[in-house]
């Protein structure tokens, strides 16, 4: 529990005058590795695929509370399904959530291109966290609300929402379902049951917690399921959604999306890096798993644990998806600043896409052929959507709704001010 | 009924009326509330239908933002304005921006009622009046009663209606018409007109606000306890002012200060809060810029010091009638 | 598991369509008793006096998680200090000990019954919770910064600071150092080391992290404590404070005060009642101690360990005081009507002054006559105090600070509209 | 230098002189903040003069108020303005008010940086202009740079002011001097006279407006980004406006402002943030108070719309050079 030996170093250095006997030092956490330096993975803490145990979904959290360190994995090195955990998921299934993350993944390239190409201000990516979104968009019922962050994509995706209107708002035209209101991929479908995603960290985790409660109130049987960045669990929202879920016993899925990175701090400035995200909820009585987030079989053996419990009236789970955020944080974003260029292709536990692809071929249902012949028609359909979005406009160019709905939805109805406000900008 | 009374009664009749209506905040269940405004509510209604949270304002605001979404109408209390500022974030970016930003599919039909004002000794932390904070957010109304029956009214209103509202409580007249005569006795609300509240349903509409005393001389704008000063420093004075409870103060009706400033040709805006960036400025600006060739003399502005409120100068603070019919005199001898 | 009978009934109640198959409910705690009802502590987990193990101060969190769960007591029940926490201080630092916490309540007693006869507007008292503030001041050194609550009047008397001085900030007279400023017992006091008391809840915990990272930063030796209440942990600022001492290893004591009530509202409001407030501490990869909060020498022992721990550069402790709010929350509160009236008196774990009193008598340090005497030359103390502060002036009658000064301090100098104010007031 | 250059100047300079200075906020350390006003402050200062700080604002000025306690001079950064809502009752209840609860004992010294305003396609969450939310607020300091020479000086002036300043930078101007004109190439600092900064320590006075153009015929009010604006705007109209950028709205340099309003007797207000509340108010309220009887013409407002900032409609929500024009033209024909 010794400082860093950086910190140390920096610490005494500047020529400060000789430090007082026991002197105390500011310990600022620092990642293994930087630009330049060797990779090392050496503060996450994994085991063997099949090795955590499987509690039943009443358990008491007390009893439980080692799920909360050690890493739920179904997939082992070889692409099998091994462990309590195996979800067992019939060959259709695996291939249908194949298919979303793989459509994720080639929506956000598209998307990507479409920025750098100026047709729109701002992309963010969520590759490398395919799994998560998608395989918990499968476990959850469609009337279930989902209270996501920007890198949930793969849940509208999963839930079979147009591609040309998810386009349509990154691109902000006519046909974009918020009338141009909301930044890039700050997506909202009530019909889809997806919550608009809102630009301030963590304000979603203790909303969905209040949809929970709402749905409980009403004694009606949907659930909630929210997400938050490992970075973001610093938000007072964070707290506010763990303590209200607990006290209310709330029907809720609360996944911390640790992919290692906010921006440019690593997971240990959101935390101890000694700890993980999961434990959190130990302090609050509530149930945590820990699990390989790039494993799509645990990712949805989780989820489904959790799903069942809540669905049974015994409240909210905390899930940590261990991932890793392969790309920039956004188009904004220059990674090779703050982190070595090869860690993304180093991380220990893989590409969601890849090891679910070899598990499949593993079990006799997939095959290159098939994989490459799936990511072209993807591509094409990606292609194709994206070709009628941009139809519609882009930022800038092209049309987009009518100015005069900038005044509109502030108030249910537009109060004398906003009406005058309208007339001013004469529209 | 008192305010208190007024305010519960409100409820009631909202719990009884729509089964999507809850109320929670902290100790407003068994207990009732530190101002007893939830007084029987749970014991009546059920224990969910009015509960305690723990003491986090940003979570139930938060909580309330996901209820909206569903499809509840919650009531929330916020124990003393003072205490909402953790909650601001929720309120600024969620609450006030949720219908805007999801063009509609989402809202947040919330009634945030907070006791606000000083008047009590309550120190910096019981007294604080943050209107402003709230009427330079695009997205919310904000509302302050004067008396019990306008308090029953407007609450109902609030409650039925889909845009949130921060609805202040002037917990000063809580229980009598305080005109800042802190050195006479406090007539009760069983005196005043407006404690003749109906036990039902009735509504007080939103954005309207209700000339109180009409004048020829000067126009006064005021909400909550100032209300009750202003009149009675126009008593002491016996200058021929309109004063005007503005009830709703936003999206506040300019119609009526229009009329009544053109009219008058002067006016005094009247307010508990900090000067600096108060609503009072609002107010100040859109007389200025709708009567500007009626005006005769300057806009007056009466208001609380640019400092915290401190405890043992409670009436040095508070701006009372003297400081009041100060600034009527002053605005009444310019030419 | 399963919602209280209370909450189902009423859940079920007023008329409700009959539920769903599997409908799910809003579980909302209710404390074990009412006023009317039995009184009853059944979730209190006890544990025997002197079972609770002491580990080394350098033990890693991960393997003391235990004592967030237990409760470390010393004195049993027939007044002998027993166990591995048995701080073994002499009888003169239990005398001193003894004697700060007669005069906390003597003064608490007195300025109550001054708020009763109107000389100020407000009193809080901390009946029944001496031990912890006094305790912890003692092993603390008089350099260290403490960031309390508005129940923590012990730590100024224990540390000295003139009676006279304290009852004229609770009357805001001529002589109140807070120039009549600050609510009754919101004390600030830089010279004895005590942060300016705020009204907002939990503002100050995250506070005292940033006072002790800036003597980390130093390479000082001081450390920061701080206090919050049971009902306060659920603030955003209690998460930050947490988020932040573990991510930069501050040196600062983290004390939650869990006097069973926040007002109105029972400890289960604040978390779920099954778990415990120490346990927050573990999702952070925190030390957390669980201490009988009447027990002198228990609160002593445990504030030791984690000073001892902080000035070793290991960081912050959170120490969970187990104590009961023996009287209502303040002069403006009647606990009769939410709780049963006999709860204090009932209380498991006792008065926290009758509890070393008895101990010091049974090692034949302390007898009756001894206490009486005590009492009467504390209470003749106080009453001194109390005329000479009052002749100084109370609220609303007498003298006060001069009403210019209301003007003073919101900066370090006057700007221009602040001196145009105080013109306009004539003063 | 550019405007974060300047920025990043005055920090290096503060840290180099005051070692109770430190900085910390959201990715400052390593990488240099994402508009990379810090960069490389960590690796030449050390790791602990300037690091990262877990997500949470709240937190990070929780925290600068215990520094500012024990004896040291923070300098946060906010990422957006749009952010510091979370940190909102720490600034209110604590910050702003410590000094004064604690009659002088404590105070926090601290310099709040925080990129604020549009014009950079940011949507709702990344183009706020809050400042109203914090002139509103007794004990704080308000300070917003139009140019890199006031950006460093103001800003070394900021870290050495012993009471807390929010210091809003207006991001849109960080790299040249953006005059509303979209359609137009960015000049950029480089060919702007205040772009020639000192290396050295220099500080520019809070408190004190400058005139930027001296005119007769009406008086212009503005501050950061709008500055620019309005100087395009009157170029274009050809009217002798007299352009005043504030500086410091708060304490507002009201002797500059009262002796040019009484000159030119006409008066527009420029700002991007949301009208209704905003500083403008204030501002009007201010000017009508001083300077009614010379007033010739409604003073004019020129702000934001009272909607959420949308993300497809930067230019017509961006008050512009055509909407002072207007104004400008407005407030010289009326008579
Ligand atoms: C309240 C708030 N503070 C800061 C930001 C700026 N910001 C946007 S994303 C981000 C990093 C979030 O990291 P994390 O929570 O780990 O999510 P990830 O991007 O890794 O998915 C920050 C600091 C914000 N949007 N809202
Ligand atoms: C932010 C904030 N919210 C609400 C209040 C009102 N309030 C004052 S004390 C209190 C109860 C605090 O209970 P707890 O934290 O358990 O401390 P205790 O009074 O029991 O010592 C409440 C709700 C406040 N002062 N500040
Ligand atoms: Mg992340
Ligand atoms: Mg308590």
């Amino acid at each position: 529990m010794t400082p860093s030996a950086k910190a140390v170093r920096s610490a005494s250095s500047k020529g400060r005058k000789p430090l007082k006997p026991n002197a105390l030092s500011l310990r600022i956490p620092e990642p293994k590795a930087r630009p330049g330096e060797m990779l090392d993975f050496g503060d996450l803490h994994l085991s063997e695929a099949g090795a955590a145990r499987r509690p039943p979904i009443d358990a008491e959290p007390s009893e439980i509370r080692d799920l909360a360190y050690d890493l739920i994995r179904v997939l082992d090195d070889r692409g099998r399904s091994v462990g309590p955990w195996a979800p067992g998921l019939d060959a259709e299934t695996l291939r249908r959530g194949l298919r979303f993350m793989m459509l994720t993944r080639a929506y956000d390239e598209r998307m990507y291109r479409a920025q750098r190409q100026g047709k729109t201000s701002f992309y963010m990516k969520c590759t490398g966290e395919e799994a998560v979104a998608v395989a918990q968009a499968m476990v959850l019922d469609r009337e279930d609300m989902c209270f996501p962050t920007y890198r949930q994509q793969g849940l509208l995706i999963a839930r079979g929402y147009p591609l040309v209107e998810m386009m349509s708002q990154v691109l902000s035209n006519e046909n974009d379902p918020l009338k141009g209101r909301q930044l890039p991929v700050l997506y909202s479908s009530r019909e889809y049951g997806l919550f608009s995603i809102s630009g301030n960290l963590g304000t979603q985790f203790i909303q969905a917690v209040g949809w929970a409660m709402a749905s409980a109130f009403k004694h009606d049987v949907k659930i909630a399921a929210a997400w938050i960045g490992d970075g973001s669990t610093a938000e007072g929202d964070f707290h506010h959604a763990l303590t209200f879920a607990s006290v209310y016993r709330a029907p809720a899925i609360l996944s911390v999306v640790n992919n290692q990175w906010a921006i440019s701090s690593f997971h240990g400035i959101a935390g101890d890096p000694e700890t993980s995200f999961a434990s959190r909820a130990i302090g609050y009585g509530l149930p945590a798993l820990r699990v390989d987030g790039n494993d799509f079989l645990a990712v949805h053996a989780a989820t489904r644990w959790a799903v069942d419990r809540a669905r049974a009236n015994l409240g909210a789970t905390l899930i940590e998806h261990v991932t890793y955020r392969a790309e920039g944080h956004s188009t904004s974003d220059d990674p090779s600043q703050y982190r070595p260029a090869g860690e993304a292709a180093g991380w220990p536990l893989g590409d969601p896409i890849k090891r679910l692809s070899r598990h499949l071929s593993e079990i006799g249902e997939w095959s290159d052929e098939r994989h490459a012949a799936l990511e072209k028609e993807l591509l094409e359909m990606v292609r194709a959507a994206g070709r009628e979005a941009e139809s519609h406009g882009t930022l800038g160019a092209g049309s987009r709704a009518s100015v005069s709905t900038m005044f509109e939805d502030v108030f249910k109805e537009a109060p004398w001010h906003l009406r005058e406000q309208r007339q001013q900008l004469g529209v | 009924m008192n305010m208190i009374q007024a305010l519960n009664s409100a409820m009631d009749v909202m719990l009884e009326r729509d089964p999507n209506v809850l109320i929670f905040g902290e100790d407003v269940g068994f207990f009732g509330g530190v101002f007893r405004a939830t007084e029987g509510l749970q014991k009546k209604h059920g224990l969910e239908r009015c509960f305690d949270t723990p003491i986090a304002e940003g979570g139930l605001i938060g909580v309330a933002v996901g209820m909206g979404a569903y499809g509840l109408r919650p009531v929330v209390e916020i124990q003393f304005a003072d205490y909402i500022y953790p909650a601001y974030d929720q309120i600024v970016s969620e609450v006030a921006r949720l219908r805007y930003r999801s063009a509609g599919q989402f809202n947040a039909p919330m009634t945030v009622r907070t006791p606000y004002g000083g008047g009590i000794f309550g120190g910096q932390t019981h007294s604080q009046s943050p209107e402003a904070l709230f009427t330079h957010v695009a997205g919310l109304k904000v509302v302050i009663p004067s008396n019990p029956y306008d308090a029953k009214g407007l609450l109902i209103s609030a409650i039925e209606d889909d845009d949130p509202v921060i609805f202040l409580e002037p917990k000063r007249i809580y229980n009598g018409p305080f005109n800042g005569h802190h050195d006479q006795p406090l007539t009760a609300w069983s005196k005043h007109p407006a404690s003749d509240v109906p036990k039902d349903y009735f509504t007080v509409p939103l954005g309207e606000a209700r000339i109180l005393r009409s004048g020829e001389d000067i126009t006064v704008l005021a909400y909550g306890t100032m209300v009750h000063v202003v009149l009675a420093a126009v008593d002491e004075t016996g200058i021929d002012a309109e004063v005007i409870d503005l009830r709703t103060i936003w999206p506040v009706d300019v119609g009526a200060i229009t009329a009544s400033v053109r009219k008058t040709g002067r006016c005094v805006i009247v307010h508990e809060a900090t000067r600096t960036s108060g609503f009072g400025a609002e107010l100040c600006a859109l007389v200025q810029e709708r009567c500007f060739y009626h005006l005769q003399a300057p806009i007056e502005r009466v208001a609380g010091w640019d400092t915290p409120y401190p405890h043992a100068f409670e009436w040095e603070y508070f701006p009372g009638p003297a400081r009041v019919a100060q600034a009527l005199r002053k605005a009444m001898e310019a030419q």
